[in-house]
């Protein structure tokens, strides 16, 4: 065992601990502590986007500037496969 | 304790990925420990957002009599989940072809063989 | 509303539509021919410019703006993504804009003999947007999304030598570590939705506690910022990216690489400026064990970067261990600034830390360009193989010296001023820092004058017989460098006066950040 | 493949094409959008892929072309953000919701069936979105299928 595997060994287990020990004081599932956001775009989606489906008003109308970076990310992973395969031509 | 096992799911997913990216050797291992953090991720995203006994934020057909802020899903956490999914299907795309790239180069997928070759 | 105030008032989605719409036309424009893609993509640039000079003028003298995406004004339980530029945004954009046209001008003639040249500018192009995202924007899970955007767009321009097997192995390490840190980002992001149900810095900073959660996401932040603008023990990938990627990418690469450091101040001063103050165990204030747990890891990264350059013969991984410590000084000086947040000399260290922002970009962006120059030229990349290249490429020599002699801090360039604010504000908070500093730079000056005697005025090689200048567009943009290099090191005031300390004072003022957005509800 | 794949692939690939494109049109409407339906279209094709090798695509559908369509996608999408900002004086504004041109009806608050003509600039996004995730999708998939098949890369 060289030392890189013990350093990693440790840092494995300062990041385990840290993270159970921090799951358990998120709310509990089904309980979700504010929700003064969501409440308000289900309560808008009909007469504000004009949607009857909440999840598509928020993605497309309330925070569609982050689709349009999704989108940017899907077409920049293409660019990258085809940058990277550019030399297997038919 | 019974409403925090989806939360352990998601630690033991991340952990689990965290080590497969740490320690193995094997590129793909590396590729697929990545994605298991990423969609241990994306269900602690997907959890935050459930209410009990909540409905899908949707209001076709919705069944009658659901009081709709109250008995309904957050909608905002699936978007985000939206996202991190097309990022988890990019990221792995370019990973994919870059270990496709690596194996007909240097004919192993194993990173200290790899840095051996390559001096 | 005349055109020029329609444009004022929109600039800044202006400032990131404009290339996000030039990168999706490229492919379409580069169909015409490679002349005509190489000048759409230099004007796309130049237009962007004029967008981000626009809002800098605006900012700098009305304060910081909101522009909210979909929506005229703010409604209550905020909903919307919304850009919040302030002088320290700006400041950042101005770099990456200007890092980019040089970048562009480079390329023209350092890779016409390459093929996939499309697709080369549209990642290009991408990373560009994705840098001007993460410096503008008001939203976390915004800027996360324009974080993974500069991951995968630079992974695959680090790839873009797919022969050389090296360059693969450099774009694989590069995206597994992008991708873990942007996965846990992700993850403290969940952590402030679960508690706060709000996505905005500004709301969120304003309802933030500093609960056990909160200082656990504050940890992760600063984990993967860190690792991704290259601090001391998660560096690695750097060197190997910059030594294996094309040289005119690794400007783009550092500019996203600055974004995350943007990143990195904007948590620390900004997302947790209220509860800065408050006090851990045994009665330490939080901004003291923020401010010497950065300052450890920047005088490692200082010491690292120095050591290792000195052992390096490729020379573009040597100038990647430089740039690795030029970014601990970064730290260093922003590590010092909070851990006295109260104190005079904080705001000197802040100063000198965001001047050594633009500083560090120009100086170590002008040692690749020459970098690149010379392996352009001799196609060699390690030293032992290149020498006397001073007697045929007279202007990559003196470009390489002004690049030498700023980096290392020497007075009439622009690496004196912004280093010597930052001995002399650290000085005052522990004079071993500085000292240590001062013997970093010290031996940076060491590195290269070897480097200078190695590569350019040794004894001339049979080997490089047909050694020529470098093209003249690669001449041109080391010029520019060259200059702001030379302009900054005079006349350093100037964009002390009129960038830097708004910028800074808009760090420090995170009272006002939050109140355009929380106090305008 | 053998023949009796290759029949499954052509009695499936029809069926799969359709559901994916219903799940892209109705995206406003029932769960589903332009990058979910996308991507059950793209399954269809890979299905061909499987069914009829790389080698075979890769003659019938050119990747220029579909890189195009993927270009076209992405500049539908962000034309209409910018048409948010010419007509409703903001970037990303729905400019059509509550309009009474297409997709203009406000739908009745509450509990009610699905009308199509509603969601304003939304369906217009589902649309770009989905060719675009069409197209680069099913290029990646292509390439890299293509890829391995092959013996030399560089």
């Amino acid at each position: 065992m060289d030392n890189r595997t013990v350093a990693g060994i440790l840092v494995f287990s300062i990041v385990a601990v840290f993270f159970l020990f921090s799951v358990f004081l998120i709310h509990p599932f089904g309980e979700p502590g504010p929700v003064q956001m969501d409440d308000y775009i289900i309560t808008h989606t009909q007469n504000e986007t004009g949607t009857n489906n909440g999840v598509t008003a928020v993605v497309f109308d309330y925070r569609g500037f982050d689709t349009l970076g999704e989108a940017t990310i899907l077409f920049s992973a293409v660019a990258g496969v085809l940058l990277i395969f550019r030399k297997v031509r038919h | 304790m019974i409403e925090y096992i989806p939360f352990i799911a998601v630690v033991a997913m991340i952990l689990i990925g965290l080590y497969a990216v740490m320690f193995r050797r094997n590129l793909i291992k590396i590729v697929i420990g990545i994605s298991i953090i990423e969609s241990g991720v994306n269900l602690f995203l997907i959890i935050l957002g459930y209410r009990d006994g909540g409905v899908a934020p949707i209001f076709t057909s919705l069944p009658p009599g659901t009081k709709y802020p109250e008995e309904m899903v957050l909608p905002v956490p699936q978007a985000l989940t939206l996202t991190s999914i097309v990022i988890g299907v990019a990221v792995l795309a370019l990973m994919l072809s870059l270990v496709m790239h690596i194996y007909r180069k240097y004919g192993t997928l194993d990173v200290q063989k790899i840095r051996r070759l390559k001096e | 509303m005349t055109f020029l105030e329609a444009l004022l008032q929109h600039s800044p989605a202006l400032v990131i539509a404009t290339p996000l719409l030039s990168a999706f036309l490229l492919p379409l424009v580069g169909r015409i021919n490679a002349k005509v893609r190489d000048v759409f993509a230099l004007v796309m640039l130049g237009v962007t410019c004029c967008f981000v000079g626009l809002l800098a003028s605006d900012v700098l003298s009305h304060g910081p703006r909101v522009y909210i995406f979909g929506a005229q004004n703010l409604n209550v339980p905020l909903v919307r993504i919304l850009f919040e530029v302030d002088s320290m945004g700006i400041f950042m954009a101005i770099i990456t804009v200007m890092l980019a046209v040089i970048a562009v001008i480079y390329s023209w003639s350092f890779l016409r003999r390459e093929d996939g040249l499309d697709k080369y500018y549209t990642l290009l192009l991408l990373v560009v947007t994705s840098a001007l995202g993460m410096e503008l924007t008001g939203d976390i899970f915004n800027f996360f999304v324009f974080l993974e955007i500069s991951c995968i767009a630079s992974c695959a321009l680090i790839a873009f030598w797919v022969a050389e097997g090296e360059a693969l192995e450099a774009a694989f390490k590069y995206i597994v570590i992008s991708s873990v840190g942007a996965l846990f980002i992700l993850f403290a992001i969940g952590i402030f939705y679960a508690q706060y149900n709000a996505l905005n810095i500004a709301t969120l900073a304003h309802l933030l506690q500093f609960t056990f959660l909160d200082k656990f996401a504050l940890v992760i932040l600063l984990v993967s910022l860190g690792m991704k603008a290259g601090l001391a023990p998660m560096h690695m990938w750097l060197p190997d990216t910059y030594g294996r990627a094309p040289p005119s990418i690794v400007l783009i690469i550092m500019s996203a690489t600055l974004a995350s450091f943007y990143g990195i101040l904007r948590v620390v001063f900004t997302f947790y400026g209220n509860v800065l103050t408050t006090s851990l165990r045994f009665s330490l204030p939080a901004h003291v064990v923020i401010g010497w747990i950065l300052i450890a890891l920047a005088i490692v990264s200082i010491l690292i970067g120095v050591i290792m350059a000195l052992v390096q013969t490729d020379l573009l991984r040597l100038i990647g261990y430089v740039a690795v410590a030029e970014i601990g000084y970064m730290f260093l000086a922003i590590g010092a600034s909070v851990a006295s947040l109260g104190a005079p000399y904080a705001t000197v260290a802040l100063h000198g830390g965001i001047l050594h922002i633009f500083n560090d970009a120009v100086d170590i962006g002008l040692l690749f360009l020459v970098a690149g120059a010379i392996y352009y030229v001799t196609k060699k990349r390690s030293l032992d193989d290149i020498s006397g290249l001073a007697r045929t490429m007279k202007f990559t020599t003196i470009f390489f010296m002004i690049g030498l002699l700023a980096v290392a801090g020497m007075p009439p360039l622009n690496g004196f001023t912004s280093k010597f604010l930052i001995y002399e504000s650290v000085y005052q908070l522990n004079p071993i820092l500085s000292i240590i500093a001062l013997l970093g730079s010290i031996l940076l000056l060491a590195i290269f004058v070897k480097v200078l005697y190695a590569a350019f005025l040794g004894s001339e090689l049979p080997a490089l017989k047909g050694v020529t200048e470098a093209p003249k567009s690669m001449l041109l943009a080391m010029g520019f460098l060259a200059g702001f290099a030379i302009f900054i090191g005079l006349f350093p005031n100037l964009l002390l006066d009129t960038l830097v300390k708004p910028a800074a004072s808009a760090l420090l003022d995170h009272a006002q950040y939050i109140s355009m957005v929380v106090g305008g509800l | 493949m053998t023949k009796i794949v290759k029949t499954t692939a052509n009695i499936l690939f029809p069926f799969t094409m359709i559901f994916g494109l219903y799940v892209i049109a109705h995206g406003h409407l029932t769960p589903g959008g332009g990058f979910q339906g996308g991507a059950i279209v793209v399954s269809g094709c890979a299905l061909l892929l499987v069914a009829y090798g790389s080698s075979w695509v890769f003659d019938r559908i050119k990747d220029k072309r579909l890189a195009a369509f993927e270009s076209l996608g992405a500049i539908g999408f962000i034309t209409i953000a910018f048409l948010g900002l010419v007509f409703s004086a903001v970037f990303f504004g729905n400019f059509l919701a509550g309009s009474e041109t297409i997709f203009g009806t406000t739908p009745a608050t509450g509990s009610t069936l699905s009308d199509f003509n509603t969601g304003g600039v939304l369906p217009l996004m589902n649309f770009a979105v989905g060719v675009k995730v069409i197209a680069g999708l099913f290029v990646i998939v292509l390439v890299m299928a293509y890829a391995s098949s092959i013996k030399e890369l560089s």
